[in-house]
């Protein structure tokens, strides 16, 4: 059916992509996020509406049985997985909208080079198109993998991967010219047969811990090859949401290198994080004093005598699942009359809002919830703040050691506390593997243990106090 | 001004990125997680490439008289195949995007601000102000 | 697609209205006074129009072979009256543009952060903290 | 000369349109704002060159003296006036682009009636380009003529206005409708008469402390005329930037109404700030208690003692140019080592950020001005708190009078200081015509005077102690 001419289309099309904008702009603000989430559901499924009303649109069962099948496989995936395998859903998500982007691609390129003289333009938004789909598809693979911890996460290091991976990458380009100047589907297939190779070996040699990165960089290479399929299909909206996506996925990963003071191309070269670094940076431990400990009972009874706590979440947190715990002891104090407050930095855990959500899922309210700058006035009011396997968010040294990989990164600056306690499992440094000044602190104290056992511990304390 | 539709895409490229760079900008820290996933979702709009790669008929070697076909061999062969990746693709972003916007939903659902003024723990402080 | 002209210039018109929400938004309020002129100045955008009214040239009645002249007499003089028009348009906007950016470029300079320690006057309550 | 094809003169195009949105982008911090004018100027820069590379285009002479003679007058202009007649100034420039948008409108129907046959769709883009151009340049103008005081300032209110100006509007589509259908000249010269005349009949009944609500919207006007010419040249950079404009005014009148708690429809239909309100205003005041006075050496003694001082200026400061005054008075307090902060409400003064541009001029660092958002928490530690001519925007009133007409309105919170000193002339209520409480207020006292007087004695006072 052509029910809609070219210009009505363009502008429905131009409302789908307002639509998604909205809804992107609804995230700014947690009271307008469903509706934002609405909104941008309202834009794609216009989007879709439009594509089955397009001219050359028959084949509607299959196009339909395609839609059904995925409802069926997508929504009670996103039901039932844990929010801690969140990255790992997210990364697999986007291997799909690369593998797509590659399908679309070669599917293209096999109707119409039987059925049309292909043009120049056209061969090189295919192979364009299948590049970057490929590469997303198993790059995200692999980074999926690391992150469920089916492959390992230590970085696979070889010599000479980064001639491999320049190799393979001036082939792609070669290749891409190949296939715009023949039109072979040989040429195609090598395209797509490189792209598979390189999404591996690019990935492969990033240690586990940086795979946050990678996923954002990969959510920017899924949006780019919508854009470019939206070029090679003539669909400007493909092209405008691709162009958003794209550049969220880029402004994602600028927001976490920064936050950790590295530059993006180190994080992707790979370097940071592995066993190598980890152990020099132990090797500088001045171990001159030793960091006091403290016990389940002083923190309870230090808590139950404070009028004000800031509790800082970290890495910790998400690794022992303790955000149900932290919600009763909150509970706890609010019963006391303590106030509490939660204090995010934006690197905390491992990936971006990564706290944000923990806390969210334990129904802690997101007023109470702080960022940086709001908060770090508000340390030296504070009576106790207690760190939650938090590490290199609370580390001083990153004010004041010029050498340190982390001087620099803004910190939140527990240290101005009264009294401040660390709950972590051992002496062992986090993400960056460097020392942290603040345990010897004078007002601070370790505790150790798992976060999750530790907090249930102070809240059975702190009833019987 | 006869510009060509590459060109008037390529202005939808660019305007797309600057908005994209301002409405992300925009999004507050705490929900960068929901962004990731629902960029995710959105991002499923190859679904209307993949819709377009999918539909359309299978045309046999009669066309060929006003189509400009470059083998006879094999037309139907290819057709199908590409039909057969299309509907793979749609079903691929299907995932993505009813698994994308459920998993935003779900967490998004979780945001809740203070409400019960009982539980309240900033009361005391309040209460001495 | 082949959308029509009116069509893109649409999309155009809604993709900078969209960038010009986000945009302005930003705009700290001390600088909306600026920002005000500074929109007046870019406004003087019209001279690119203006541009097209002015400078054509003048054809006379032998061109209507091939235009479609709707009446033959008065060809040159309402030509020439749209030059002029198009004449005072250029010369408003550049009114607008050159005025507009100076008096911005005027007001910008003046705004200055702290710079002399000496006289900052901050630096009793930081010698206290 | 055709040096560029369509879609390079497109591309060239963008690109001067981005420009001017990285120059607008540039004005979210004053250290970038320098930077962004002139990535704004590059861009109309490369307008102006891409117009004049326009194959149609050989009157070079013409072009070129054009925009000699408007330079001329633009710049000096620019340099020699006042920064108060500032408001005027802006009106006066759109009115000149109102009426180059008509120009432009009515040249074009001029050439292209004997060359060419009309469309309906020019057609109908001249009658909206002439309407809305015109209907700029008179509204502007009048409130030109009324912020400089040539014409009062008090609104002309006559009966039926709200119906004339229907009239007056209705006729102005009809006629653009007789336009499009008949393409008569005589049509386009009504429409722009009733464009002309309806601009100062919308205009006169708003009274002079509206008009820079007025001025905004007339600023919003001019970007939409703008943007109606490039659809009616189909110039994609003219309806870009235009929109840019457009939306810029609209919401700079969207933030004065905000904040004023005033519809933006009360504004434009008048019937705030009139005679009416403001004797009825009067009718309300309590009277019950007077305000306490003070002299200057009051002031001056309080200030010499005093360790954290918040200056609030209001249009008072601007109508009495006391900022060099204010500027000198914060050096001294500087050198006793009092700490100065300058409070800036968003609509203090007459237009946004007002008060920002004149502190600026007086060359006091913008560092020392905070918005409300970050001052109002610190009043509560301020000793004294010097208000100089502000009225409306320190009114506790706008939190505790349910009646009020500023009622909701977002103010400085001033009275939490220990001491409040407000400089102004009379007992006379300010723009908004209601009384103020705080004057009555036990830590509040008035010093009567003009602003810039009073300053310089005080400062005269302090440097004796
Ligand atoms: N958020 C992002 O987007 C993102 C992305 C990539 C990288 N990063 C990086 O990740 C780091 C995040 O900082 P962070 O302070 O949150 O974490 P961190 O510096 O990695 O420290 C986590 C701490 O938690 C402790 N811990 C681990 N499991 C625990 C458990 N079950 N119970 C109690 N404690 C436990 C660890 O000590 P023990 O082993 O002694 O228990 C460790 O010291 C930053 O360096 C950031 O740059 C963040
Ligand atoms: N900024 C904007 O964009 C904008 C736009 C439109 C309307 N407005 C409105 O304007 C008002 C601004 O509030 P505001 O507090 O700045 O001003 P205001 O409420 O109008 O009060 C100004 C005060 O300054 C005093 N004053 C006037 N000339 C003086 C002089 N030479 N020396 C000393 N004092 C003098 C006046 O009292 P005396 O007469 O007794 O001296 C008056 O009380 C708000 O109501 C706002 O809604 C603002």
């Amino acid at each position: 059916m052509n029910l809609l001419g070219p210009d009505l289309t363009l502008m429905l099309g131009l409302l789908a992509g307002v639509l998604c904008v909205v809804g992107l702009q609804g995230l700014s603000h947690p009271t307008t996020a469903r509706r934002g989430n609405l909104c941008a559901m309202l834009g794609v499924g216009l989007a879709v509406v439009l594509a089955l009303l397009h001219p050359s649109v028959q084949a509607y069962g299959w196009v339909l049985a395609g839609l059904a099948v995925g409802a069926a496989v997508g929504i009670p995936l996103a039901r039932r997985t844990p929010l801690t395998a969140l990255p790992q859903l997210v990364a697999m998500f986007h291997s799909l909208v690369g593998l797509a982007a590659g399908l679309v691609a070669v599917g293209m390129f096999m109707r119409h080079d039987v059925l049309d003289v292909l043009q120049t333009k056209e061969t090189l938004e295919m192979g364009v198109g299948a590049a970057i789909g490929l590469i997303t598809l198993t790059g995200s693979v692999l980074a999926a993998l690391k992150l469920q911890g089916v492959v390992s996460g230590t970085p696979w290091r070889w010599v000479g991967r980064h001639w491999l991976n320049l190799g393979l990458a001036v082939g792609l380009v070669l290749m891409c010219a190949v296939f715009v100047a023949t039109h072979s589907g040989w040429a195609l297939a090598l395209i797509c047969l490189l792209a598979l190779v390189l999404g591996v070996t690019v990935v492969a040699p990033i240690g586990g811990a940086d795979m946050p990165v990678v996923v954002s960089m990969l959510n920017s290479y899924s949006g780019w090859a919508a854009a470019a399929t939206g070029f090679m299909l003539e669909q400007p909206l493909l092209v405008l949401v691709g162009a958003l996506v794209g550049v969220s996925g880029a402004i994602l990963s600028y927001v976490m290198c920064h936050a950790m003071q590295r530059s993006f191309v180190s994080v992707i070269l790979g370097g940071f994080g592995s066993a190598g670094t980890e152990a020099a940076a132990v090797g500088t431990t001045d171990g001159g004093k030793a960091p006091q400990l403290a016990g389940v009972e002083d923190v309870a009874y230090r808590l139950s005598e404070a009028e004000r706590v800031i509790v800082v979440p970290g890495y910790g947190m998400a690794v022992a699942q303790a955000q149900h715990a932290v919600k009763s002891l909150m509970v706890t104090l609010g019963e006391r009359h303590v106030e509490v407050l939660f204090a995010i930095h934006p690197v905390a855990g491992r990936m971006p809002g990564h706290m944000n959500v923990l806390l969210a899922e334990a129904d802690i309210p997101y007023d109470m919830v702080l960022e940086l700058d709001d908060v770090n006035p508000r340390f030296a009011e504070a009576d106790v703040v207690l760190i939650l396997g938090a590490n290199d968010v609370v580390n001083p040294a990153a004010q004041t050691h010029k050498g340190s990989p982390i001087y620099g990164m803004p910190v939140l600056e527990a240290w101005h506390a009264k009294q401040v306690y660390v709950v972590k499992r051992s002496h062992r440094p986090g993400y960056a593997g460097v020392d942290n000044p603040l345990f010897t602190m004078d007002n601070c104290a370790l505790v150790l243990g798992d976060a999750k056992d530790v907090v249930e511990k102070i809240g059975t304390a702190l009833k019987a106090a | 001004m006869d510009a060509s539709l590459l060109a008037w895409l390529m202005v939808v490229l660019v305007l797309g990125s600057v908005i994209g760079y301002f409405v992300v900008w925009g999004v507050t820290p705490a929900l960068h997680t929901p962004l990731m996933a629902v960029t995710n979702a959105i991002s499923g709009i190859v679904v209307v490439a993949a819709i377009l790669v999918a539909g359309p008929a299978i045309v046999g070697p009669e066309s060929c008289t006003t189509l400009a076909c470059t083998q006879a061999t094999g037309l139907g062969f290819w057709q199908w195949a590409a039909r057969v990746f299309g509907f793979l693709a749609v079903a691929l972003c299907a995932v993505n995007i009813f698994g994308g916007f459920a998993i935003t939903a779900r967490m998004l659902a979780m945001y809740k601000p203070r409400s019960t003024p009982a539980a309240n723990p900033e009361r005391k402080a309040e209460r001495k102000a």
